[in-house]
């Protein structure tokens, strides 16, 4: 046993960015090579962590020694690791195109500007990773409370960070959202601790039991979940707080902040309320997923702005994610119905951040992004309008793709249980993602005179884009292992037998 | 069953619901902060009944006290822009 | 006092804000029915926190839960503060001190013997919070109306006008918290285990540090902006990001 | 390192790696972009050639990649897949010094030249998937890779014809997954073998796999442009010339043909399909798309969309020969799978340098082409009879077997068909060269680039002379060992089990 | 049926929650908005330190901490909201959200 093998990983992926959230407020002028070193050190300790729970399954830790039920635990398993390399690959690369982002203004009134936004996009965005990294590790529903709130007030700070008018609009409307979900999250965190007198995840799994406690517990805390988690047609707050917010964070927000909402419901589904979900609340979720699929990619359809476009998409692939439930409740297909929702997260998010920074980068070079006028600056930024095409193939669910390998689980989840109706909307939403898609890179192919930038686009913001895109797609080729790793830590009830 | 606690138990949750319905209704907004910090004072009563002296300490300080000042130096703010904007935000749409 | 807008919500019962009313009430009384059925005695974690009281360096049980048995949440709630104020300066300045009237000298006088008293009792809620009711918390929200009070006369020149010393104060609290945290591993405990002999004494120095961050904390949120001499940003506020 | 698990990647990256680092050059970098547009075309033929060589030998080249745990991505090398790869390959190294000829000077390049490498790459895919998977991925791939080449020109007429491209494909392709995930649901991982691999799952699950088989075909028949499926075709011809040769002679529509060749041969086989009675209305389809195309083609007046509905009839002779159950029509219909191609991208070369050099576009135009230019024009007629079934071009030999075949089994109606379908080209065909050879020329040229010089550049032409001079072999030297007709007899005999 | 003092306070909690809640939905002005979560806040800690009640004879300390640190973080979101309000009056001069400004700048 080496040090590597048993150093606390998991504690280091909230340690260290809460720590460097001090430090970027308090040295500003070193605050981007922090922030880029603590996403840096949290890939490490991902790994580290990864490494541990491959080896030897899920782990647990009590804070304090404590244990249950007195205690904090944090718990790693297939899941909350996938998703904390999510954080970690995804803040890596927003942060070294945050880090150009934030001092590329020519003019000097943008300049001061800008000063004043870097001077606070990093210690907010470190503390949002603090926030995402807790979550995914708590296993307390109570500190789930606490992790929520923390994410939920970096990330309206973040989206009030562009200061124009939308933009404070979209953040007070997003507050509001997201406390009031949180207290709905709280209540019913409450309601079960009333009933069982455990806030642990595990130690509450083997107590709930179907009645009314139990039944109101799950409607509010979904409830809370759900409108902080942007699902339709609670989704009306997200689009204008994606779309208005400086373009790394937007990324973040599409990309991981509404992801921590659904990972919340996902663990509180399947492990918590196991006993207690029926078949009509779970077709219930899946019909608001159907609705956001349908409903979001028409607005995507319609939207005259581009990052208005590509936040109208969150709302229609958030959708997907919500199939989980009405596809997971045959035995048979429940595994692969979960491993798919939680790949979709995964190519989700390395896509919608490839394509919010290529459109960012899109938007900056042109000065505005009016989709109709962007014929020209298109063809003059090659590399970001191939970051937005390669994102575009996973957010289609086009081969290789990581969207694809998800949409493929999905539908074999949906075919292996007979749910014909599932499978159709699934590729009837992969038809409006391309006509959403094609929109945009229609401009790319038009004859006209390649226009000259207004501002120059840095070369790692291209490029950042660019990386993270090609991972979305090369994530198909690389989805055996993580949905391998998944099982390990998979609720029990999905380990029927007949599984492939 | 102490027949006295139990009116004093119906008495402070009939007003508190009254008061916070008085807070979020009142057509004045400086009306209603006030309400709400006499509403955060009732609560601390109803935390030292509730055997929760630290809440009601907190409570007196922080809800009450400090939100109550957070409230009130909002409203000022408020007051102050729209005085001072009047004239030209008046036609904006 | 009432500004039109005030008057913007009208309380009348629209076909929609009945529809809310109704939807509201149904909540309600699900809920209500639903907490009907809760047990009527359940001692909940009463029992264990009480029986590990020993254990945990304090003797008031809330404070154990506060900062040892669920420390780990205390901790991120330090951050929460932090973050909060973080946010509020990232949005707005801080008004000009002269928004303010100059305080009068009856108000002066009166703060001269009230703000000791104050300070005094602050003290005593931190201190006292080991073995009966109070705490940092408590203590900070106490302290920080001192500083409120000072801000409404007039007087906090001082406080607000070192933005480095401020800075350093308003992490102080989230700083120690993890550097005992992590610190207590050190003797091969986990996270925040504290060892048994000096738990009390780092609990206190841990409220000690979160006192002081809480305090400016909720004064800075009272003030509503970041500091005046803060220079990166002030400029900034010139052009657009504050269009006053 | 074994070079056998290798080998087929490597034939997948020598187009791949070659595209992507043509994206990155400059537009000026004509001399750098050429040659490794050609060192990678050459390096793949000469890639192909060991792999075929390795298969003769009974070699087994395979390449795995797991998925997902029970789904792998298979590269596999057969008798098959080596026919096609081989077809792929030669007919893009031809192409590729066409395309350099006919768009130099023109904007964009970089980008064309790296889509068409990987069009290329996808196509050889298509051709080595090993599984139905594979298959899917590197056909949805080509639909990717083919939009930016048909959208080439930017104009308004070419964005459209994209937009209906790209809607055709793409819900082709969503039902093609649709069928994909259903069998793979039903059969697990089933991967691609001579003699069918389905025939177990056929006894309990027999309405699903002919459902299954309904999907199938209708995912394939929008690329293999079966009827009414092929409204995306005659408008993807507003493409440049070298793209049309290389979407109807060798990527798209050939894809889809061959992998309606795949489902019925390698993944039902032949047997179970005729058990489950889907070959019958599949034959339908392809008669009808025949006569269908053919007829359309007789009124069109631009030389292009001539073509093209002309290889909305031709490709159908493939899933004809594929349908109509019997050893001999197997063999017409595969060796027209390779016949078609060669014939057809001659005919699209041919027409890419009337428009090119002489801004010729309609029939109507071509009067007097043959004294103007006679070795393309040369090359055109050779393609063109061949198309008719003229012996003892390569059209003849896999029309013949088709029809011995139809005759084998009985279908007689094939072969009225076959001989309706004949007359048909022929009409449309020989109007075209009659008047290239035998009518006198009299107004100008609508735009005369060479200048009365003759012939257009040698770029231009080389290829349709060596494509010709390959029909003229296909035909003649039928029997010859590595002839197409004597690798498609090596296949059908394994098939059939004979 | 006795009504237990611990349910008639849950019983509050309950209500004032729905108070707030219908009055945030209900109500535009921003201020009464955060007042609204306040009070709803407050529901949920009279809830939590009702069902603490039920523990003799010292009540249940962790609800307590746990509301400890609730009222906390809801000192800090008001004040956060606060200053977002603030915001939005001195962009948009007043101090409602309007229904459509998705589009925005």
């Amino acid at each position: 046993m080496t040090l590597w093998d048993t150093a606390p990983w998991l504690l280091w992926s909230i340690v260290l960015p809460l720590s460097a959230g001090i430090l970027t407020f308090l040295f500003r002028r070193a605050a981007p090579w922090i922030g880029i070193a603590t996403t840096l050190g949290s890939v490490v300790s991902v790994a580290g962590l990864a490494a541990q729970v491959v080896h030897s399954g899920p782990l647990r830790y009590s804070v304090g020694g404590w244990g249950v039920p007195l205690g904090i635990d944090l718990r790693a398993d297939g899941l909350s690791v996938l998703m904390l390399v999510m954080s970690a690959v995804i803040g890596v690369a927003v942060s070294v195109y945050a880090a150009r982002y934030f001092s590329d203004a020519d003019a000097t009134d943008e300049r001061a500007v800008q000063a004043h936004q870097r001077a606070y996009f990093w210690p907010l965005w470190m503390f949002l990773l603090a926030g995402l990294n807790g979550l995914f590790l708590a296993a307390d529903i109570f500190h789930l409370y606490v992790t929520l709130e923390l994410l939920g007030f970096a990330a309206v700070s973040l989206a009030a960070l562009a200061g124009k008018r939308a933009a404070v609009v979209a953040a007070m409307r997003y507050l509001l959202v997201s406390l009031s979900g949180s207290l709905f999250f709280l209540f019913g965190v409450a309601i079960l601790y009333a009933a069982y007198a455990t806030v642990d995840l595990t130690a509450l799994a083997g107590k709930v039991q179907p009645g009314p406690l139990a039944w109101s517990a799950l409607a509010l805390m979904a409830s809370g979940l759900l409108i902080k988690g942007a699902v339709f047609p609670l989704h009306f707050w997200l689009p204008p707080a994606h779309a208005n917010a400086p373009t790394p964070v937007s990324a973040l927000l599409s990309a991981l902040v509404v992801k921590a909402s659904f990972y919340i419901l996902l663990r509180l589904w399947f492990e918590l309320f196991g006993a207690v979900v029926t078949p009509a609340t779970a077709t219930f979720l899946g019909l608001l997923g159907a609705g956001a699929i349908l409903w979001g990619s028409a607005q995507a359809l319609h939207q005259p702005r581009l990052k208005l476009l590509v936040a109208y998409s969150t709302v229609a692939q958030l959708g997907y994610l919500m199939l989980v439930f009405p596809l997971a409740q045959n035995a048979g297909s429940a595994l692969t119905a979960w491993s798919a929702c939680v790949y979709f997260v995964l190519a989700h998010a390395c896509a919608k951040t490839a394509m919010f920074l290529a459109a960012g980068n899109i938007a900056h070079a042109a000065g505005h992004d009016r989709i109709a006028d962007l014929d020209g600056i298109t063809q003059a930024l090659p590399l970001s309008v191939a970051a937005f095409a390669l994102a575009g193939i996973s957010l289609i669910g086009l081969p290789p793709s990581g969207g694809f390998i998800a949409k493929w689980m999905l539908l074999q989840a949906a075919i292996g249980s007979g749910k014909w109706g599932w499978a159709t909307l699934i590729l009837v939403g992969s038809l409006l993602a391309a006509a959403y898609v094609m929109r945009v890179l229609w401009h790319a192919f038009t004859q006209v005179e390649v226009a000259r930038p207004l501002h120059r686009v840095p070369r790692t913001m291209e490029w950042s884009a660019l990386a993270l895109s090609l991972l979305a797609v090369l994530l198909g080729l690389m989805a055996a292992r993580p949905v391998e790793l998944l099982r390990s830590g998979a609720p029990v009830s999905m380990h029927a037998p007949g599984q492939t | 069953m102490d027949t006295l606690q139990t009116v004093f138990d119906l008495v402070l949750v009939l007003a508190l619901l009254w008061l916070a319905w008085r807070v979020l209704a009142a057509a004045d907004l400086f009306k209603g902060i006030v309400l709400f910090i006499a509403f955060g004072l009732l609560m601390a009563l109803a935390w030292m009944r509730l055997r929760a002296p630290d809440i009601a300490l907190a409570e007196a300080a922080v809800g009450s006290g400090i939100t109550g000042a957070l409230l009130l130096s909002g409203l000022a703010r408020l007051r102050r822009l729209e005085r001072s904007a009047q004239p030209h935000i008046g036609s904006e749409p | 006092m009432n500004a039109p807008d005030d008057f913007t919500d009208d309380t009348r019962l629209t076909p929609l804000r009945l529809m809310i009313m109704l939807f509201v009430l149904t909540l309600a009384g699900a809920l209500g029915w639903a907490v009907c059925s809760l047990p009527a005695y359940s001692s909940g974690l009463a029992v264990t926190a009480l029986a590990e009281l020993s254990n945990s360096g304090v003797l008031n049980p809330v404070t154990a839960a506060v900062l040892n048995y669920r420390g780990y949440d205390t901790l991120l709630e330090i951050a929460v503060l932090l973050l909060a104020v973080i946010g509020v300066w990232s949005l707005a300045q801080a008004e000009p001190p002269a928004a303010f009237e100059p305080a009068s000298p009856v108000l002066l006088s009166f703060l001269r013997i009230v703000l000791p008293l104050m300070i005094l009792i602050a003290g005593y809620l931190l201190w006292i919070g080991s073995f009966a009711p109070g705490g940092a918390f408590q203590g900070g929200a106490v302290l920080a109306g001192v500083l409120v009070l000072l801000r409404l006369s007039n007087q906090d020149r001082a406080i607000w006008s070192h933005e480095v010393w401020l800075r350093f104060c308003l992490v102080l609290g989230l700083s120690v918290f993890i550097a005992v945290a992590v610190g207590v591993m050190a003797g091969g405990g986990k996270l925040l285990e504290y060892p048994r002999a000096h738990a009390g004494m780092l609990i206190l120095l841990i409220e000690s540090a979160a006192l002081i961050s809480i305090a400016l904390t909720l004064a800075a949120l009272f003030v509503g902006g970041r500091a005046l001499s803060d220079e990166d940003s002030s400029r900034a506020s010139d052009n657009g990001v504050q269009p006053e | 390192m074994n070079l056998d698990h290798w080998l087929l990647v490597f034939i997948l990256l020598s187009s791949f790696v070659t595209g992507l680092i043509i994206f990155f050059l400059k537009e000026e970098a004509h001399r750098l972009r050429t040659l490794l547009n050609l060192f990678g075309a050459l390096l793949k033929v000469i890639l192909v050639g060991v792999m075929i060589a390795g298969v003769q030998a009974n070699h087994v080249y395979e390449s795995r990649l797991e998925l997902l745990p029970g789904l792998d991505l298979v590269l596999r090398a057969d008798a098959m897949s080596a026919l096609f790869a081989t077809l792929s390959s030669v007919l893009w190294l031809v192409t590729t010094l066409y395309a350099v000829g006919y768009l130099e000077g023109e904007p964009h390049r970089s980008r064309f030249f790296g889509f068409f490498s990987i069009c290329v790459s996808a196509t050889t895919g298509v051709a080595l998937a090993g599984n139905l998977i594979t298959f899917l991925i590197f056909y949805e791939l080509l639909t990717l890779s083919t939009y930016p080449l048909v959208v080439h020109r930017g104009t308004e007429k070419s964005l459209q014809a994209g937009r209906t491209y790209l809607i055709y494909t793409l819900s082709g392709g969503a039902l093609l997954l649709l069928a994909t995930v259903w069998l793979h649901t039903l059969a697990g991982p089933v991967e691609f073998s001579l003699g069918g691999a389905l025939a177990q799952v056929a006894t309990q699950h027999r309405s699903e796999l002919i459902a299954i088989f309904a999907l199938l075909i209708t995912g394939l028949g929008v690329k293999a442009a079966l009827f009414p499926l092929h409204g995306w075709l005659p408008q993807a011809m507003v493409a440049p010339a070298p793209v049309s040769a290389l979407l109807h002679a060798v990527a798209v529509v050939k894809a889809g043909a061959f992998g309606i060749v795949r489902v019925v041969y390698d993944l039902y086989g032949v047997y179970t399909a005729e058990a489950l009675g889907v070959l019958a209305p599949l034959a339908g389809v392809a008669a009808f798309t025949i006569i269908y195309g053919s007829v359309r083609a007789l009124f069109q007046d631009d030389l292009k969309r001539r073509l093209a509905f002309s290889t909305v009839s031709q490709v159908s002779y493939i899933a004809l020969g594929t349908a109509l159950f019997g050893y001999l029509s197997t063999i017409g219909g595969l060796t027209h799978l390779v016949h078609q191609g060669i014939m057809k991208i001659t005919l699209f070369f041919c027409a890419g340098i009337f428009a090119h050099t002489l801004g010729v576009h309609k029939v109507s135009e071509m009067a007097g082409l043959g004294l103007r230019m006679p070795w393309s024009m040369a090359a055109f007629t050779i393609a063109a009879l061949g198309m008719i079934g003229v012996p003892p071009f390569a059209g003849f030999i896999s029309k013949w077997y088709i029809g011995l075949g139809a005759v084998g089994s009985g279908s007689y109606w094939a072969v009225a068909i076959l001989a309706a379908s004949s007359a048909l080209n022929a009409a449309y065909f020989l109007p075209i060269l009659h008047a290239a050879w035998f009518k006198k020329r009299q107004d100008p040229w609508p735009a005369d680039h060479a200048h009365g010089a003759g012939e257009g550049h040698w770029m231009l032409l080389a290829p349709p002379l060596v494509t010709a001079a390959l029909v003229v072999a296909a035909g003649v030297l039928a029997n010859a060992p590595f002839s197409p007709l004597e690798w498609v007899r090596y296949i059908t005999e394994i098939e059939y089990g004979k | 049926m006795t009504l237990e003092p611990y349910l008639l306070y849950a019983l509050a909690g309950v209500g004032l929650f729905a108070i707030g809640l219908y009055a945030l939905i209900a109500r535009t002005h921003l201020l009464r908005k955060i007042l609204a979560l306040n009070v709803m806040g407050t529901g949920v800690f009279l809830f939590l330190i009702a069902i603490a009640y039920r523990s003799e004879p010292v009540a249940d300390p962790v609800p307590q901490a746990m509301v400890l640190t609730g009222i906390v973080v809801s000192v800090c979101a008001t004040g956060l909201a606060l200053a977002l309000a603030h915001r939005v009056q001195t962009t948009t001069g007043r101090m409602v959200l309007a229904e459509n400004d998705e589009s925005g700048a």
